[in-house]
């Protein structure tokens, strides 16, 4: 498959801020991404799945390069985003976009639906009438079924509720007919009635468009609907990976087998058994380990060799992988 | 006697330009030792139906029963106390001893300059304890929860996520309350986290023979915790029913909705089932079913008539003009 | 059913009305905006009518020295035979002007450093970060009084030096506005619709801090008649100018106390603290409003 | 309890704080173009303002003859080492800070009681407030803060002269103690001070109070809305325990940044009210050097109150660390 987006071996580390005059209180520096490295190809979902805190959202941030990293790649059409000029940089705005968590967040409270979805017309079509531009941001807005789009189209973010503003951001990230987009945790603030059509409409706007899609999601579950491909990410580091199937199915690192199966499974007969699913192996449930192997603290099979070394990515599977001694 | 008993109550929020009825005839009982999971998307009155338990709902509420008993055990009224005709002080000591609740994001439930020793101990202090339980029950109740007793010098900034949660619940229980309010405790967590929390909640209840009304937006949490289930639509409840009987043969088209809408991890899915529409707005009257204009199935009287929450079979009830029912007998 | 009628081309005054009225109108729902707003605008109103109401020229010698109100004088005179109702009016426009112009000058400068620090960010930051820190903590009242002594005796030097002592907390307030906005979802979405960074600062960020600017600048206002009143009671600035301050110096210079002449010193007094109570409300009504409307 | 780190953090933060005090001061004079006074003194002409001996002195001593600026700067500071901020023209031949070491602890005196007192009595005045939110009393006496705040300080004391000293002599109109009177005891001439301190603390405490109890009451009522306030409604505690425990004990924490953020205000405020009392601290010293343009004892003013207030700020910033768990940690 051709590679639409590749990360190299990407790092960020978020430290205490270094000044000249004022120390920041926290002295410890956090690693939120600790070398990532993975690739979504042409037409491909690939969903991430990790904790709160597991840095899942900084890879995002800066895979859109709206943060810069520490250190690392990421590369579109083979291109390194981090050292783009202008001209390039433009283009890979046009292409690459990204839906976020908070719908209420994501839309300037002082704008018009309009004037926020048409914004990148503005700037990469400047040649289009107003008119044009309204029936583009019509035809979008209906698509995310807003319904008459005039309706919405005038009306101030703060006049819609969550559900109808998740919509419109995801018209906005649309516009351009993006060839990658990235979704960080994009259902999670809404009401299940409304998930189901969200991911529903995203899955099929990637299958129809061609665009290519990360799913950012702390909820194993949806990922598995949503992506063709899944990587498990604990406290910045990638523990597994592989086709969405086999991950789910025949989980191979300890973190993500205790990951699915805490998931709450709506089953009263299994029910019971969910909560009695023996994991202890660590003390505290938010713990991690600093040196070698992250989840080494919170292991069942932890070994010593775990403490000592960070392990690598062995081959488990077909296209599949995972980051642990059990298998090396 | 069921330890709640809860009829026709309803609840109406007057805001600065209109009232919001969040709460439309709301019956329910809960016995002793019961879990009963009250599930529901935002707004749809569950919150609202939980805090008016302990009476903390806002001064411009009005609030209306036809019953609304309570019926502990010792120390309290033979033939039960009626909630809503409680003074103030009575009101008082009502809360915590006999009902209590483990908030919504409880993260931000402890005070954050008190240490969280005196937190339990002020709510015991004032129920009337000794200094001597005090201190035996703040360390017995860290241990419920898997807590080191030196924590109760801690201040809650120190802890994390998951030792707050744990200690809103050990601080939930120590009075010894029949009733506990769990309001959403681990929607802030994560999954792993979150199932180690439900399964602390069911040990203690098993100690102590607790009753829980364990509200949540997610309704296959409630599998493995309930005993009861009862489904919150738009103020009301449209499905009760045991925990197997619901989840084996739920029969409201909205239960049907929020059980299959759930993206799988054991099943494989290429498109999940979708509710459209949006739930209806709460400040004016509802005319017919409220879930009509969103259900599948409704017909012409779906949309004049109201319909009644009735027996199916047992425990089972459900308000659906669509469903049959062995004897057509409003509750 | 509220249904929107569109018209698909826009006239150049509906999209003011949107832009620049739209917002507005929660505002009128507030009693506190409307009581503060209304008291301000009798002030405003008595400052640029003051010429043409005032029975007798403010320097005119109307009457006999220290004469209690009276029909003839409503606010009785002063040691000179002067109408205090007329000195009162005209110092009106004064103080006004001293403190719509040290909240625009003030302002501009806060407004500046604040941005500069909050976008920037790193060591400029520290830099004016401490500076304005020091100037925070540092007395304001001695350094005025040591600046007008040094300054020639004019209402230009006074704005000016109140100009220049005023801005640092309007600028604390700016960078943190700054830093705050700075991680909205809305100021990501638009660098990811290709705004550029001046883009992003005035068009996403700058607006959105507007309410918490015009609040700052209407306690500015406050804040710089209440200092002018106390330099002119030390007797810096310009006396000789006729305003709510002098008014209290010369009050004060000729003992109006001692000869229990009230009817000099409190409507100066009074009417600072009216004014000020009024702005007050003005601004919580415009806090009190958009935090009603962030919350939805 | 405040850890070492953090000691050292704050005194750094305060003692650059001072530095840049000490630098404003010594280029205030000489930033300001074009004034004939500065000309004559800080340019080396010597002459015709203040007392030409002292000018002499100071020429002298603070290198002012020698047009290099940076020179100027060492010996100012190394001066200001040797605690000499130059001589008063108009006190002559005491110096700069003599006068100031007499007249300071009435200024502290005033400007700490008035704090102290305000904070005693704005603050629970703000409590009681919150709690009625709402409610007339609440809207009344609020509406009353606000206007009361707006108010000059010398205003409110010009009032207090005429109501408790001019209409009705129960108050002296000035000075801090009785004019050429032997006392008996320590008691009898404490007794004095306090007598003619009345007026002068209530002008500070009448201004000063409505600013304390508005912060406390909009901090408690945003505190109010925090999820710890409802729990400890479900807990059942008593309304008194509620407010004061757990939302007062709240709501304290940013006002005490606010009193020490409101340091600066009090001081000035002070100053204009011991010009109006007649009151011997340096606000009275300040105005008469003014008055005589006693450039020196001006700075030298400036300089030490700039100093306490400084200080001051430090201490509130110990207080508050002591009182928010929070903090200590860092």
């Amino acid at each position: 498959m051709e590679k639409m987006i590749e990360v190299l071996n990407l790092r960020k580390t978020f430290g205490p801020a270094r000044s000249l005059l004022r120390r920041s209180g926290k002295r410890r520096q956090v690693e939120a991404v600790a070398g990532a490295s993975f690739d979504v190809g042409t037409n491909e979902i690939v969903s991430i799945v990790g904790e709160s805190g597991s840095g899942k959202t900084t890879l995002g941030r800066l895979m859109v390069r709206l943060l810069d990293p520490t250190s690392g790649e990421v590369r579109f059409d083979g291109k390194n985003v981090f050292g783009m000029n202008k001209t390039e940089m433009i283009r890979f705005r046009r292409n690459v976009q990204m839906i976020l968590q908070d719908p209420y967040d994501s839309l300037n409270p002082l704008f018009s639906i309009f004037a926020s979805v048409s914004k990148p017309l503005n700037i990469f079509e400047k040649h289009l009438s107003r008119r044009e531009k309204e029936e583009m941001v019509a035809e979008h807005l209906e698509s995310m079924g807003l319904k008459p789009a005039e309706q919405f189209m005038h009306k101030l973010p703060g006049e819609l509720s969550g559900g109808q503003r998740q919509r419109v951001s995801i018209a906005r990230a649309m516009m351009l007919k993006p060839k990658f987009i990235i979704a960080d945790e994009p259902v999670s603030m809404l009401d299940v009635s409304l998930r189901a059509e969200m991911l529903n409409r995203m899955k099929k706007l990637s299958r129809e468009g061609g665009t290519s899609f990360l799913f950012i999601t702390h909820d194993i579950s949806s990922a598995k609907f949503m992506g063709d491909r899944m990587l498990i990410f604990f406290r910045g580091r990638i523990v597994e990976q592989g086709k969405t199937a086999d991950v789910t199915e025949r989980p191979k690192h300890p973190y993500t087998k205790v990951l699915i199966d805490s998931v709450p499974v709506p089953d009263p007969e299994r029910g019971a058994s969910f909560l009695n699913i023996d994991d202890a192996g660590g003390s505290s449930d938010e713990s991690y380990s600093t040196s070698g192997c992250r989840f080494a603290s919170r292991c069942r099979f932890v070994m010593d060799r775990c403490r000592r070394a960070e392990p690598p990515m062995f081959d488990v599977g077909e296209e599949h992988w995972a980051s642990c001694f059990l298998y090396g | 006697m069921d330890l709640l008993e809860v009829s026709k109550l309803n609840i109406r929020y007057r805001t600065k330009d209109r009232t919001i009825h969040a709460v439309r005839d709301l019956s329910i009982s809960i016995k002793r030792g019961e879990v009963v999971g009250l599930v529901g998307e935002s707004g749809c009155g569950k919150s609202t139906f939980g805090m008016s338990l302990l009476r903390l709902l806002p001064v411009s509420t009005d609030i209306s029963a036809k019953k609304m008993m309570f019926n502990a055990g010792d120390g309290m009224q033979a033939g039960g106390i009626d909630i809503l005709e409680l003074s103030e002080k009575e009101l008082r000591r009502l809360r915590w001893k006999h009902i209590s609740v483990i908030f919504q994001g409880s993260m931000n439930s402890l005070n954050p300059v008190a240490r969280i020793g005196s937190q339990f101990a002020d709510a015991m202090f004032w129920h009337g304890f000794d200094d001597e339980t005090i201190k035996n029950s703040i360390s017995s109740h860290l241990e419920l929860v898997h807590l080191d007793d030196s924590i109760r010098k801690s201040y809650p900034h120190e802890l994390s996520g998951g030792m707050k949660q744990r200690v809103a619940i050990a601080m939930a229980l120590v009075c010894s309350p029949e009733l506990v309010i769990a309001d959403e405790p681990t929607t802030a967590l994560d999954v792993v986290v979150q199932r180690r929390i439900l399964k602390l909640l069911m040990d203690t209840k098993e100690k102590l023979n607790l009753s829980i009304i364990f509200i949540t937006h997610d309704i296959s949490l409630l599998a493995s915790i309930a005993d009861r289930v009862a489904v919150m639509y738009a103020g009301s409840i449209v499905e009760i029913g045991d925990v197997r009987t619901l989840f084996r043969s739920p029969l409201h088209p909205y239960t049907k909705g929020l059980m299959s809408t759930i993206p799988r991890v054991d099943e494989r899915q290429s498109e999940l089932v979708e509710i459209h529409g949006s739930p209806p707005d709460l400040s004016g009257s509802i005319r017919g079913c409220p879930f009509a204009p969103r259900c599948g199935i409704a017909t012409e009287l779906c949309a004049v008539e109201m319909p009644q929450l009735r027996v199916v079979e047992g425990r089972h009830m459900v308000s659906c003009h669509n469903v049959e029912v062995q004897d057509g007998k409003n509750d | 059913m509220n249904i929107q009628t569109v018209s698909k081309q826009q006239s150049p005054v509906s999209f003011l009305a949107r832009r620049l009225i739209r917002p507005l109108v929660p505002l009128t729902h507030s009693r506190k905006f409307i009581l503060g707003a209304s008291i301000v605008m009798f002030f405003v109103a008595l400052g640029l009518l003051g010429r043409l109401i005032v029975p007798f020229g403010p320097l005119a010698q109307s009457g006999a020295p220290w004469s209690p109100p009276s029909a003839r004088h409503i606010l009785g005179t002063n040691y000179l035979g002067q109408d205090v109702f007329s000195w009162f009016v005209i110092g009106t426009a004064t103080s006004l002007k001293v403190g719509f112009f040290v909240a625009l000058f003030s302002s501009s400068i806060g407004i500046s450093v604040g941005l500069t620090a909050g976008y920037l960010g790193k060591y400029t930051d520290d830099v004016l970060m401490r500076f304005v820190d020091m100037l925070l903590v540092i007395p304001a009242f001695p350094l005025l009084v040591i600046l007008s002594a040094y300054l020639p005796p004019t209402n230009t030097s006074t704005i000016l030096i109140l100009s220049l002592l005023s801005w640092p907390f309007m600028s604390r307030v700016v960078r943190s506005q700054v830093l705050t906005l700075k991680e909205r979802g809305y100021v990501a979405v638009s660098k990811l619709s290709g705004a550029g960074n001046l883009s992003v600062m005035f068009k996403d960020i700058f607006p959105n801090m507007a309410p918490i600017i015009f609040i700052n600048m209407i306690f500015l206002v406050i804040g710089a008649i209440i200092a002018q009143a106390g330099l002119a009671f030390f007797g810096l600035g310009n006396v000789n100018s006729i305003n709510w301050g002098t008014m209290l110096y010369w009050a004060q210079v000729e003992d109006a106390a001692v000869q229990s002449a009230w009817w000099w010193i409190l409507p100066p007094g009074l009417a600072i603290g009216v004014l000020g109570m009024g702005l007050n409300m003005l601004a919580n009504g415009i806090a009190e409003t958009t935090l009603e409307m962030r919350m939805g | 309890m405040i850890s070492k780190r953090y000691l050292l953090r704050r005194l750094t933060n305060m003692a650059v704080i001072a530095y840049g005090a000490i630098t404003l001061n010594f280029f205030l004079p000489r930033i300001i173009p074009g004034n004939p006074v500065m000309a004559n003194l800080f340019g080396g002409g010597g002459g015709q303002i203040g007392n030409p001996v002292v000018v002499r002195r100071l020429t002298q001593e603070f290198g002012l003859n020698n047009p290099n600026l940076l020179y100027q700067y060492y010996r100012y500071l190394v001066e200001l080492v040797h605690g000499n901020l130059g001589i008063s023209f108009y006190y002559y031949p005491q110096s700069v800070v003599s006068v100031i070491v007499q007249r300071l602890p009435w200024t502290l005196f005033l400007a700490g009681s008035g704090t102290i007192l305000a904070a005693l009595l704005g603050i629970p005045l703000g409590i009681f407030l919150a709690w009625r939110k709402g409610t007339l009393p609440d809207s009344l006496i609020s509406s009353a803060g606000m206007l009361i705040s707006s108010i000059p300080y010398f205003w409110i004391g010009i009032v207090l002269l005429i109501f408790f000293a001019v209409d009705i002599t129960i108050f002296p109109v000035a000075h801090a103690v009785s004019q050429g009177v032997t006392y008996s005891s320590v008691f009898a001439y404490l007794g004095d001070v306090l007598y003619h301190a009345v007026l002068p603390i209530s002008t500070l405490v009448i201004a000063l109070m409505p600013g304390y109890a508005l912060q406390m009451r909009n901090t408690m009522i945003t505190v109010m809305h925090e999820d710890y306030i409802l729990t400890a409604f479900a807990k059942g505690l008593p309304n008194h325990v509620i407010k004061n425990r757990y939302a007062a004990r709240n709501a304290i924490l940013p006002v005490t940044t606010h009193v020490g953020i409101a340091l600066g205000y009090v001081v000035g405020g002070a100053l204009m009210v011991e010009y109006l009392f007649a009151y011997p601290g340096l606000g009275y010293t300040l105005f008469s050097a003014i008055q005589s343009e006693d450039y020196p004892l001006m700075q030298g003013i400036f300089l030490i109150i700039s100093l306490c207030v400084i200080f001051a700020n430090f201490i509130v910033d110990m207080i508050y660390t002591l009182i928010d768990p929070r903090v200590s940690l860092t």
